[in-house]
C-alpha cells in the first residue's frame, strides 16, 4: 500500500516547484484531476508550464490555476471554454503553444515510450509546420507522395490524472470518454499521481481490463467524492408511453 | 432558393456508405447523423475517444463520463467501443476513418481548407481539425457558400486562394454548400468541378457568387 | 453480421495473392491466427512476405508455410525455435529481416497509426543501425545526451489476427499474454481477418474492455476449437497436503 | 573457488530495491527471482506482454495463453496487468523498468555488450535483447568470467572491445562473474572498477584471467 496517499495535499507533497511542468489528463471537463489541481492551487506553486489538451472553463479545473496566475504557459489543442484564458493571453500574461490534438497525444505518448520524434502529415502547409523538418519518405508505398514534419517527444515532471478505478498496486481502470489523454499522460512524466473514484486491493482488477499498468503511478488517491462536471448538456425528450 | 442547412446535411449525409467509419464536424456536419439513408450503417467516431456514437441521452440519464468531442453527452450503442486520444489519432492519422464531415471558414479550389483561426480574433485552437483533415480518407465539407457581413455584403468562402490560416494544404475532396456541390481533385490534375446545383439555383447564380475556378460536370 | 464468415476459408476469400506482405500475430505459439494460417496453406499462395515475431516451430504454426516453401522472406525479431527455418535460410532460400522486438512492435503501430518514421535508440551502435540515419536530439532534456536511429513504418497487405472474444462488429478482446502482437498487427493492414475463440453478437462484449475497436478488423471467424500449445511447460509440484 | 550460478544469482539479487519492476533474462538471470532479499518486493516484467511474473504454475494447471518471454508458462499474481507488445516496448524503451538483468556472451569495460549472434553460426535474433540494454535505467549482466572452449582453453568474457557483433554499445552499468563484481560507467569517464571479489578468489586471480582493463574500488 506504499502508493497509496490520505488525500490529494499529501500524494502532491514534496513534488512540486516553481516552474515545474504539469501534464494535466481530461477532456473539457471529461475525466479530469479535479481534486489534484485544486491541491496546486493550494500549494501556491506558480510559474507552471501546463500541458493539457483544454484548459477548464472559468473558475473550474486549470480555470482555477488561471485565476491564481499560477499557470505561465500552456501547451493544448483548443482553449475556447475559458474567457480569463483569453484576456491573459491577450494581455501577454500566458504562453500558448497549440498542438493539434492528435499530435499532442502522440507527442505525449512518444515521451513515454522513449520515442524523441516522430514524423507525421497533421500540420503540413499550416501555421503548425513553421520551423520544422519536412520530408517525404518516396521509398515507403503507404507514405508515399506526401509530406510530413518531425514532431517531437514531451515530457513533464509531474502528471495528474483521474481514473474510474484504482488498486494499491497503481493499476488504472478509465470509464467511457473519461480516458481520453489519461492514459498517455500517465506514461510521461518523472512522478504520475491518480486520483482515482474506486480504490481496490491489489488483486480485484481484472489484469486484462487494466488500461494503465502501476508501473507507471508512483502515488495514488481515493477520491470518492470527486466531482463531475456536465459542460454541454445535451438531452432528447422520453419517448412518450403510447408511442 | 439555396439548400436550408437540414438539406445540406441531408445532401452530405448521401455520400456515407454502408459500412462506413465517420466523424462528424461540429455545426451542420452534426445533423448529418438525421439523415443517415435507409439501408445504410454506419458508425460515428468521437476524436476525443469513442467509436459508435448513441443519440443524446434520455432527460435525466446523462453520463458525465460520456460526451462527444463536442463535448455534448451522449449514449452508447451495441457497437460502441472506448479508446484513448491517442488511439484515437492513431486511428484518424492512420487512415482508418472512411470520411469526414466538417464545416469551413474558407475553402480554396486546390482543396486547401481554413475553419480554425481568425487572424485579430481570440485563438481558440485547432482541436482536432487538422489531424482529421490530415488523415481521414475522404474530406467533405459543408458551409454556407457566402459569409455575411453585418453590413450585408456578402463573401465567397470558396476561393481561388484561402486568406485565412490553413488547417490544412489540399485536403478537401467535396464541398458542399447551400448553393451547390463542388468535387475537388487533391492532386490538382483536374479543376474545381461544380456536381450539383441546389433547389432553384443556376450555375450562372452560382458562378456569381463564387470566387473560385470550376468547371460545370 | 456482415463481417461474420463461416470459416478460414471464406475469410480469406479473394484476399490472397503470390508476393503478398502478411503480419501475423503471436508470440512462440502463444495468441497466434494457427487456422487461418492453416488455409493460407491450403490455399497454396507463394512468395510471402511474413511479418511475425517468430517463425513457428518445425510443422506448427509458420513453419507449415516454411515447409511448403510458401513464404520468401521473414521479418521477425527471433526465429530460434525452427529447424527448417535455419536450412532455408543458410541455403539462401528465405530472405530473413531480423527487426529488435520493440521495434518491430512500434513499427507496426507506426504503419497503423500514420507515422512513417520515427527514432529509437534501440539498436544505436549495432548493426542494426547500419544505414539508418543518426541523430541527437540535444534540445530536449529527455532525450539529451545519447544517440538515436530513424526506423520506419510497417504495413501489409493482410493481417492475421488471434483473439479471445470477438463481436459482430468486430470488437476484439485478447486473453492474458496471448494479446501480444496482435493489437498493433489490426491496425496495420489493408485488410485485417480475425479469428476469435469465442463470438458474441455486438453489445455482448464492455465497450471499456474492448482491445480492438471493431473499425480496424474487416473479416472475422468462429475458431471455438482453435489449438492452443505449450512450447516450454514449466510447472511446479503440487504442495504437499500435510505442509 | 568461484561462485556458482546460485551465488551469482544471488548477488545479483542484491541490486533490486523495494518497489522495483524488473525485466530478467533468460539462464541465471531467471534465478535471481529465487533469491529476493526478504522485505524487499519488487514486480516482474515480461516483454511478451505482462507485469507481474508468478511462479510456475503447479502441474496441470499450465494455461497456454500464460508464459514469460521465454516462452515457459507461468502465472499471475494479484499486481499483474498485460498489454500488447507495443505498450511493453514502450515500457522498456521510454526507461520505465527500473533494472534489467541478462546473460551476456562478451561484455566490455567500455559497457558495450555482445549477446545475441556468433558470425558463422545460425543466428537466431536479437528478440527483445536489444530494446532491453536501450531502454532500461540499469543493465546488470550476470555471465561465466571465462568462455571454456571444447579444448580445455579459456577466454576472457570481458574484454577491452566486444569482437562479437553488438547488441547494445555502452549499456551495461554492473557485470557479476563467477569471480568478481565490476561497476562500469557508461559515460567513459572512469575506467571500469572490480567492487568485489567472489569468495576465495583474489584480485591476482582476476586480473589474470582478464582481459579488460579495471582498477579495485
Amino acid at each position: 500500500m506504499r502508493k497509496v496517499y490520505k488525500d490529494a495535499k499529501s500524494a502532491l507533497a514534496g513534488l512540486l516547484k516553481d516552474d515545474m511542468t504539469i501534464m494535466a489528463g481530461g477532456f473539457g471537463l471529461c475525466g479530469v484531476a479535479e481534486t489534484l489541481v485544486e491541491a496546486i492551487k493550494e500549494s501556491g506553486v506558480k510559474g507552471l508550464t501546463v500541458i493539457s489538451n483544454n484548459a477548464g472553463v472559468d473558475g473550474i479545473h486549470l480555470g482555477k490555476l488561471l485565476e491564481t496566475r499560477q499557470i505561465r504557459k500552456m501547451i493544448s489543442s483548443y482553449v475556447g471554454e475559458n474567457k480569463i484564458f483569453a484576456q491573459q493571453y491577450l494581455a501577454g500574461e500566458l504562453e500558448l503553444e497549440f498542438n493539434p490534438q492528435g499530435t499532442l497525444a502522440e507527442r505525449i505518448r512518444a515521451g513515454g515510450a522513449g520515442i524523441p520524434a516522430f514524423f507525421t502529415a497533421t500540420g503540413v502547409g499550416t501555421v503548425i509546420a513553421e520551423g520544422k523538418e519536412e520530408r517525404e519518405f518516396p521509398d515507403l508505398p503507404r507514405f508515399a507522395g506526401r509530406k510530413y514534419i518531425l514532431e517531437t517527444g514531451l515530457w513533464a515532471d509531474l502528471a495528474l490524472v483521474h481514473a474510474w478505478k484504482g488498486d494499491s498496486e497503481g493499476n488504472l481502470i478509465y470509464r467511457k470518454t473519461a480516458r481520453n489523454f489519461n492514459p498517455m499522460m500517465a506514461t510521461a512524466a518523472t512522478v504520475t499521481v491518480a486520483e482515482v473514484e474506486h480504490l481496490f486491493p491489489a488483486g480485484e482488477l481484472e489484469p486484462d481490463q487494466i488500461h494503465t499498468p502501476g508501473i507507471y503511478v508512483k502515488r495514488i488517491v481515493h477520491v470518492p467524492d470527486a466531482p463531475k462536471r456536465i459542460e454541454n448538456r445535451t438531452t432528447r425528450p422520453h419517448p412518450t408511453p403510447n408511442h | 432558393m439555396a439548400w436550408s442547412r437540414e438539406e445540406m446535411a441531408a445532401r452530405a449525409a448521401k455520400e456515407l456508405k454502408d459500412g462506413f467509419y465517420v466523424n462528424l464536424g461540429i455545426g451542420i456536419p452534426t445533423l448529418v447523423s438525421n439523415f443517415i439513408p435507409d439501408g445504410i450503417s454506419v458508425a460515428l467516431q468521437s476524436e476525443n475517444g469513442m467509436m459508435g456514437i448513441g443519440p443524446f441521452p434520455y432527460e435525466g440519464e446523462e453520463d458525465p463520463d460520456l460526451i462527444n468531442a463536442g463535448k455534448q453527452t451522449v449514449t452508447e450503442l451495441p457497437i460502441t467501443s472506448y479508446f484513448s486520444s491517442a488511439d484515437s489519432f492513431a486511428m484518424i492519422r492512420g487512415g482508418h476513418i472512411d470520411i469526414s464531415i466538417l464545416g469551413a471558414m474558407q475553402v480554396a479550389q486546390n482543396g486547401d481548407l481554413a475553419n480554425w483561426m481568425i487572424p485579430g480574433k481570440m485563438v481558440k485552437g485547432m482541436g482536432g481539425a487538422m489531424d482529421l483533415v490530415a488523415g481521414v480518407k475522404r474530406v467533405v465539407v459543408v458551409m454556407e457558400h457566402e459569409a455575411k457581413g453585418k453590413d450585408g455584403t456578402a463573401e465567397s468562402k470558396l476561393l481561388k486562394r484561402c486568406t485565412l490560416p490553413l488547417t490544412g494544404a489540399g485536403v478537401v475532396d467535396m464541398v458542399i454548400t447551400d448553393l451547390g456541390v463542388f468535387e475537388i481533385d487533391r492532386s490538382g490534375k483536374s479543376p474545381m468541378r461544380l456536381l450539383e446545383c441546389a433547389t432553384g439555383v443556376s450555375v450562372d447564380d452560382i458562378r456569381a457568387r463564387t470566387e473560385a475556378d470550376f468547371v460545370v460536370a
